[in-house]
């Protein structure tokens, strides 16, 4: 079977991807995309040590994965929201253009 | 090793979709692109015995917030790109030097330790059943917090979404055209 | 078990015993793939044809019947056609994406046949979250609608795509909240537990969930909501030929057009099978005395039967509009559905020994869901008085 | 109730659904190339033009009627510059080119309703379509010529009138013609006789 | 039972002394959708081209629709992509010659346009047409409103994507009449069978017996009719409020027929003009009180059983006689001077032909009122704030046909 280490460099790596796209992106809904990259990182990170940790019986990296998964689907609805919000006054997602805090 | 070939196949393509996802022009590419991440990942959690959890993900990641994520593209128009701008924001090179930082700075410590070689992984599975009682017992609370906490965002994220009447909707001249005209306008008396 | 029921079960084994030890694990595997594809291959092939000619019957003309005995070769033919097509990509398409949309719409959805069990020991994969895994490859299939209609680049395409995630994501709704009752009364998200758990006969009737209040109402709103779910009439929206040219497929053809086609077809066969499985017993005899058939043999003959259902819908009623479709789901069905759970756990805690007979249980759960559909139904369609015309002389 | 009227609607196809296996009223589907109607005695296509006996005696007379009133204007005649004995024994013109473009005819029958001469006349071939979508749909003189027999086959109480009417016009003739030689004969002996007495009174 | 507050009455002309018009100001029907900018949303448009090879256009017909989301906001019909030059045609060719012309204006019912014409012509040169003549033009204008009234709510019922089985049950019905008209006139669709004061040929034997049967036969395939579609809850959805048109709107736009009757306007050409021999028949004219598709829909099943009244006693009182008026003449017809306009309640409407003569053998002007143009005239107003596929349904219940839209 894969070495852990390899599930933790993967998600390494992808972290890493997800967090390159959010300080480099400019459009807002490129950014929420990376973060979600970074969540799925943690999220595989939990997976993999649950897998080869020794907590025994108890599933409990699957129920943290699940709290994040929950997480990540309301963080991820109410992102849009805003960021469509923010649309329609603006008319525009790039990041930097959003800098005033005057509607 | 079947089952270690796998994992590399399909670890290089969640991080190529993943790139893919955070390098593509077409916003609409870039979360097509997400979306096939989202379900390499899926496997990889499948792979890890964690079934519910792979499920979970296809499920929520793939069914839902990809779609999210498209409809906000399209309702941002953030699909019809003009040619000539610039993507990536003024201090990119700046954040992918941070980026690569964090990676390293993971990465040390994870080929420095030894667990990852040492540990075997253990034989149980997380039945659906017991997840489900656990859920039921020992994580009550959170379950119903994050109960909660949906129903806020879902109601949050209507409200944020919609759509405020604006001043220029109130003299909509398309409500003029709907209007259907009255006798009294239509027929005009018009003695010879 | 007598050996016809069992057969191709025998014969897989049979097969792997010929083969040297280290392969038979990965052949097993090859071997109920190819099962599954050619199975429903065919059953496409054929329901393709006898759909053609169902409608025809029942628009009284005979359907086609010109090519092969009684036409039965028309999907050849049809196969031929498609394929030897010109395949017509758009200039302004997005291609990689045009091109992959028909994959992610087909690909995913055989695998959600690997955890039917379609007859006694007959299911691929024993999978523990069974129910769930097939709504989550079912879930790739919005994706792969958006991506044919926007790489299209054609208007029709994009409002056809957006109609039918639209209406994908309104009916997933009701379609799982229909299932949530099954689950909870069989204590299991696994089909063959599910199937297990639908065993039995009661005065030499089966004791199917479709044969509960909560399973009458239930296995409706699931074949309603499945209905909506493989773009079936009156729910055919996306591609509603009339109003928006074909939808989503608007801009395809030759063999891509066929992949949807298969593809629309798959999903079909797909929810068919859940809710045979989930409502009709799976693979079990309807009678007692008709156990000596072999389970796979009921289990497509049900299978069958409510494919027939939906062609005889569809053969009947004209389409929703849009809106009118969206507060079907959400004001009348997700209503219902949720009534129906309540149903259920009544019907659950009413059997634990209260000492009810069984009339007085059907006559509670009736009284709670009959209710509810006339109210709802009568919220969903304002008091239309009846019309009385008057004539001029 | 909710559905009552779509239960209806399908109590009512199903209904065709099996109607369409016992009733022939319901299933009213000819299987083309196999099963044929016999066309309905009025049915017309396209024109045809009559002779009798052979094709040197068709009853056209070129007179170009049919050409003027045809509402397409699809008929082009010419004139033959020989004329021939027709079936009253009168001498007439003949078409030397009689040319319909079916193409372009509408099948309104016109034509055979404004023709003097009982030659025009509409067929009731359906199968028209040919490999050559110019040459093959201009049809002359000896695509559209047809023996009365054939007349007969496929509108027989018209053409029963016609020929009865056209015996009685030539019994007539023949009858005329008859008296006609016999005045003239008489007529001949007359003159034979007065110009005797003219003779005799001349001596 | 709601009574009406007023009995409907006939209207046999515009109340006197009062001009309807059109009010000044109707924004739905200003100018040219060109001025995108002018009087609409600026948020997202989508501008769709409805046609001309739309599935449901009825043919080559175009609808520049503009789309806020499914709903419209502006509709422009574009029509003429089926224009044959039939008026230029028929002032070309001789009176007679205009005949098979007229079966080609609205290709389902020629025998009505036939004898729209018929009827111009007639008034021109002052022919009768004899008693059974007069009878045969009744039966089989008759028969042309049952099959066009099935055909229409098949084809309405195929917008609404009812996947053609009403459409079928109707064109199951339409080809025994058709048969009717074959072994009549010779062709099943193109008829050309009417003629200058008669019609051309007499009915063949055993016909009336024939007809009489298939009247006989005709309301189990409407009770079938019914049951498959009236209490439909999809239908009744579909249906009911789409399309509104208002009485005042359908009298100033001078749309006609079932439509104008759906709006609840007693007005049919065969009780108002009491043109032939209408007024020897029993019938009535069902009135719709809402003007939405629904009522235009019902207007049209009503008016079937209606027509099967009519058919019942012509059928049952025919004369025998002449067919054609001794002093008629067909070919080379050379009316006086003068100018006629003649018109009967077609199917879809009132079908009129305006014919001056110069004493010429061909008609010096010949123009054409044609139902499904000037019903088509008010399509925007029943269209604006629908959605699409209401836009469909709404087109599919004013009935049109290309060929008489376009000429």
């Amino acid at each position: 079977m894969t070495p852990l280490s390899q599930y933790l460099f993967l998600s390494t790596l992808l972290f890493a991807i997800g967090f390159a796209g959010v300080v480099t992106r400019r459009n807002a809904v490129i950014v929420l995309v990376g973060i979600e990259f970074m969540l799925n990182a943690a999220n595989l990170n939990f997976i993999a040590f649950w897998r080869y940790g020794v907590s025994g019986a108890a599933p409990t990296g699957i129920m943290a994965v699940m709290f994040s998964i929950a997480i990540a689907a309301a963080e991820a609805a109410v992102g849009l929201a805003l960021i469509i919000a923010v649309y329609r006054h603006r008319k525009t997602t790039q990041l930097e253009k959003l800098d005033t805090l005057k509607g | 090793m079947p089952n270690n070939i796998s994992f590399y196949i399909f670890a290089v393509g969640v991080l190529a979709t993943a790139t893919a996802a955070m390098r593509l022009r077409n916003p609409v590419h870039c979360a097509l692109a997400a979306a096939a991440a989202f379900a390499g990942l899926a496997v990889i959690y499948f792979q890890l015995d964690a079934e519910f959890i792979s499920f979970a993900q296809l499920l929520i990641y793939v069914g839902a917030i990809s779609i999210l994520v498209i409809f906000a593209v399209l309702l941002t128009r953030g699909s019809d790109i003009q040619p000539g701008v610039e993507l990536a924001s003024p201090h990119w090179l700046t954040g992918l030097a941070i980026a690569v930082l964090v990676a390293f700075v993971i990465a040390v410590p994870v080929c420095s330790s030894s667990f990852g070689e040492k540990i075997a992984p253990k034989m149980t599975v997380a039945p659906v059943k017991l997840i489900g009682e656990e859920l039921m017992t020992r994580y009550l609370f959170p379950l119903e917090t994050m109960g909660l906490l949906l129903t806020v965002a879902l109601i949050g994220a209507a409200v944020i979404a919609l759509r405020e009447p604006e001043e220029s909707e109130i003299r909509n001249p398309k409500s003029e055209i709907r209007k259907q005209p009255t006798t009294e306008e239509l027929v005009a008396e018009v003695q010879p | 078990m007598n050996n016809l029921d069992q057969i191709f079960v025998y014969a897989k084994y049979w097969l792997l015993s010929q083969l040297p030890g280290g392969v038979q694990s990965l052949v097993s595997i090859v071997l109920d793939i190819i099962a599954i594809i050619a199975v429903f291959g065919t059953c496409f092939a054929l329901t393709t044809i006898l759909e053609r000619k169902g409608l025809g019957r029942i628009q009284n003309r005979y359907g086609p019947n010109r090519v092969g005995p009684c036409g039965l070769l028309q999907p050849m033919a049809d196969a031929i056609k498609m394929l030897t097509k010109e395949d017509i990509v758009p200039f302004a398409a997005d291609k990689v994406v045009h091109y992959l949309a028909p994959l992610v719409l087909t690909v995913p959805i055989w695998l959600a046949f690997s955890v039917i069990p379609f007859g006694r020991e007959m299911s691929a994969i024993d999978l523990d979250a069974g129910v769930l895994f097939f709504f989550a490859v079912g879930g790739a299939s919005e994706l792969a609608v958006f991506m044919a209609g926007w790489s299209s680049r054609n208007k029709y395409s994009l409002v056809g795509a957006m109609r039918a995630i639209a209406q994908m994501i309104s009916y997933e709704v009701p379609l799982v909240l229909a299932t949530i009752p099954v689950i909870m009364l069989s204590g299991s998200l696994n089909l063959n537990k599910i199937v297990e758990a639908q065993s039995g006969y009661a005065f030499g009737v089966a004791q199917w969930n479709v044969f509960t209040p909560w399973g009458f109402a239930g296995f409706f709103l699931f074949l309603i909501a499945a209905t909506a779910e493989s773009n079936r009439s009156p729910f055919d929206l996306p591609e509603g030929e009339s109003e928006i040219i074909a939808g989503f497929l608007t801009e395809y053809s030759g063999f891509k057009y066929a992949l949807f086609f298969l593809g629309e077809y798959l999903g079909l066969f797909a929810v068919t099978a859940l809710s045979v499985t989930l409502f009709l017993g799976g693979w079990h005899a309807p009678l007692q005395v008709l156990e000596f058939l072999p389970s796979w043999f009921c289990f497509f003959v049900k299978f069958a039967a409510i494919i027939a259902v939906f062609i005889w819908v569809r053969g009947t009623v004209p389409r929703l509009r849009f809106d009118q479709l969206l507060n079907f789901s959400w004001r009348f069905l997700v209503p219902l559905t949720l009534v129906n759970l309540l149903v259920a756990v009544v019907w659950h805690f009413t059997s634990l020994g209260a000492g009810l007979d069984q009339s007085l249980r059907w006559l509670i759960s009736a009284a709670m869901i009959v209710p509810a559909y006339v109210y709802f139904g009568r919220a969903l369609s304002p008091n239309r008085p009846t019309r009385i015309y008057q004539y001029a002389e | 109730m909710l559905g009552s009227g779509i239960i209806k609607g399908m109590v009512e196809t199903a209904r065709n659904f099996f109607g369409s296996y016992v009733s022939r009223e319901r299933l009213t589907t000819v299987q083309y190339p196999e099963q044929q109607l016999a066309p309905h005695e009025n049915a017309r296509t396209i024109p045809l033009l009559v002779y009798d006996g052979d094709m040197e005696h068709l009853r056209c007379t070129a007179c170009g009627i049919c050409e003027m009133e045809c509402p397409a204007q699809c008929i082009y005649i010419v004139k033959d510059t020989v004329k021939k004995s027709d079936y009253l024994g009168r001498m007439q013109f003949q078409p030397r080119v009689f040319d319909i473009d079916i193409s372009v005819c509408m099948a309104c029958g016109i034509c055979a309703e404004v023709c003097p001469f009982d030659s025009i006349m509409m067929d009731q071939v359906f199968a028209l379509s040919t490999q050559n979508r110019f040459s093959g749909l201009l049809l002359h003189k000896e695509d559209l010529a047809k023996a009365n027999g054939y007349f007969h086959a496929i509108h027989p109480s018209d053409a029963g009138d016609i020929d009865a009417r056209r015996d009685e016009d030539k019994r007539k003739a023949e009858a005329k013609a008859k008296a006609a030689v016999a005045a003239k004969a008489a007529a001949a002996i007359k003159s034979s006789e007065a110009s005797a007495k003219q003779v005799e009174v001349a001596a | 039972m709601t009574a009406l507050a007023e009995p409907p009455v006939m209207h046999e002309a515009p109340p006197s002394g009062t001009i309807w018009r059109l009010a000044e100001d109707r924004s739905s029907f200003a100018g040219p959708t060109d001025d995108r900018a002018g009087g609409l949303p600026d948020h997202d448009l989508l501008e769709v081209a409805l046609g001309p090879h739309h599935p449901s256009t009825h043919g080559v017909f175009r609808m520049d629709v503009v789309l806020d989301g499914e709903e419209v906001v502006r509709l422009k019909p574009v029509f003429g992509y089926l224009h044959r030059n039939h008026e230029k045609i028929a002032e070309k060719n001789s009176y007679l010659a205009a005949i098979p012309y007229t079966d080609r204006l609205d290709y389902i019912c020629s025998m009505t346009n036939n004898w729209a014409y018929v009827m111009t012509v007639e008034k021109l040169t002052g022919f009768q047409p004899p008693e059974r003549a007069e009878y045969i033009r009744v039966i089989v204008g008759e028969l042309t409103r049952l099959f066009n009234h099935a055909c229409l709510v098949g084809f309405l019922l195929q917008d609404m994507g009812a996947l053609g089985t009403p459409l079928m049950y109707a064109f199951r019905e339409r080809e025994k009449i058709l048969d009717l008209f074959e072994s009549l006139s010779g062709a099943r669709m193109m008829c050309n069978y009417m003629r200058f004061g008669g019609v051309r040929c007499d009915l063949p034997d055993g016909w009336i017996e024939e007809a009489k049967q298939v009247v006989a036969e005709f309301p189990r395939f409407l009770d079938e009719f019914e049951a498959l579609l009236t209490g439909n809850e999809i239908l009744l959805v579909r249906s009911q409020g789409i399309g509104v048109l208002s009485k005042e709107l359908a009298v100033n736009a001078g749309v006609t027929g079932p439509m104008l009757r759906a709006s609840g306007v007693g007005y049919d050409l065969r009780k108002v003009d009491k043109y032939s021999i209408y007024p020897r028949f029993n019938f009535r004219i069902p009135l719709g009180q809402h003007g939405d598709v629904f009522d235009r829909y019902m207007i049209r099943l009503l008016e079937m059983r209606e027509s099967l009244s009519i058919l019942k006693q012509a059928l049952d009182t025919i004369p025998a006689g002449p067919i054609v008026d001794p002093k008629a003449k067909q070919r080379g017809l050379r009316p006086k001077a003068g100018e006629a306009y003649g018109r009967i309640e077609a199917p879809k409407g009132e079908l009129g032909f305006y014919v001056v003569s110069d004493g010429s053998p061909n008609p010096y002007r010949f123009r054409i009122r044609p139902p499904s143009l000037i019903n088509l005239t008010v399509l925007e107003d029943m269209c604006l704030g629908h959605t699409i596929a209401d836009v469909v349904i709404i087109l599919g219940s004013v009935d049109i046909v290309l060929g008489e839209v376009d000429r």
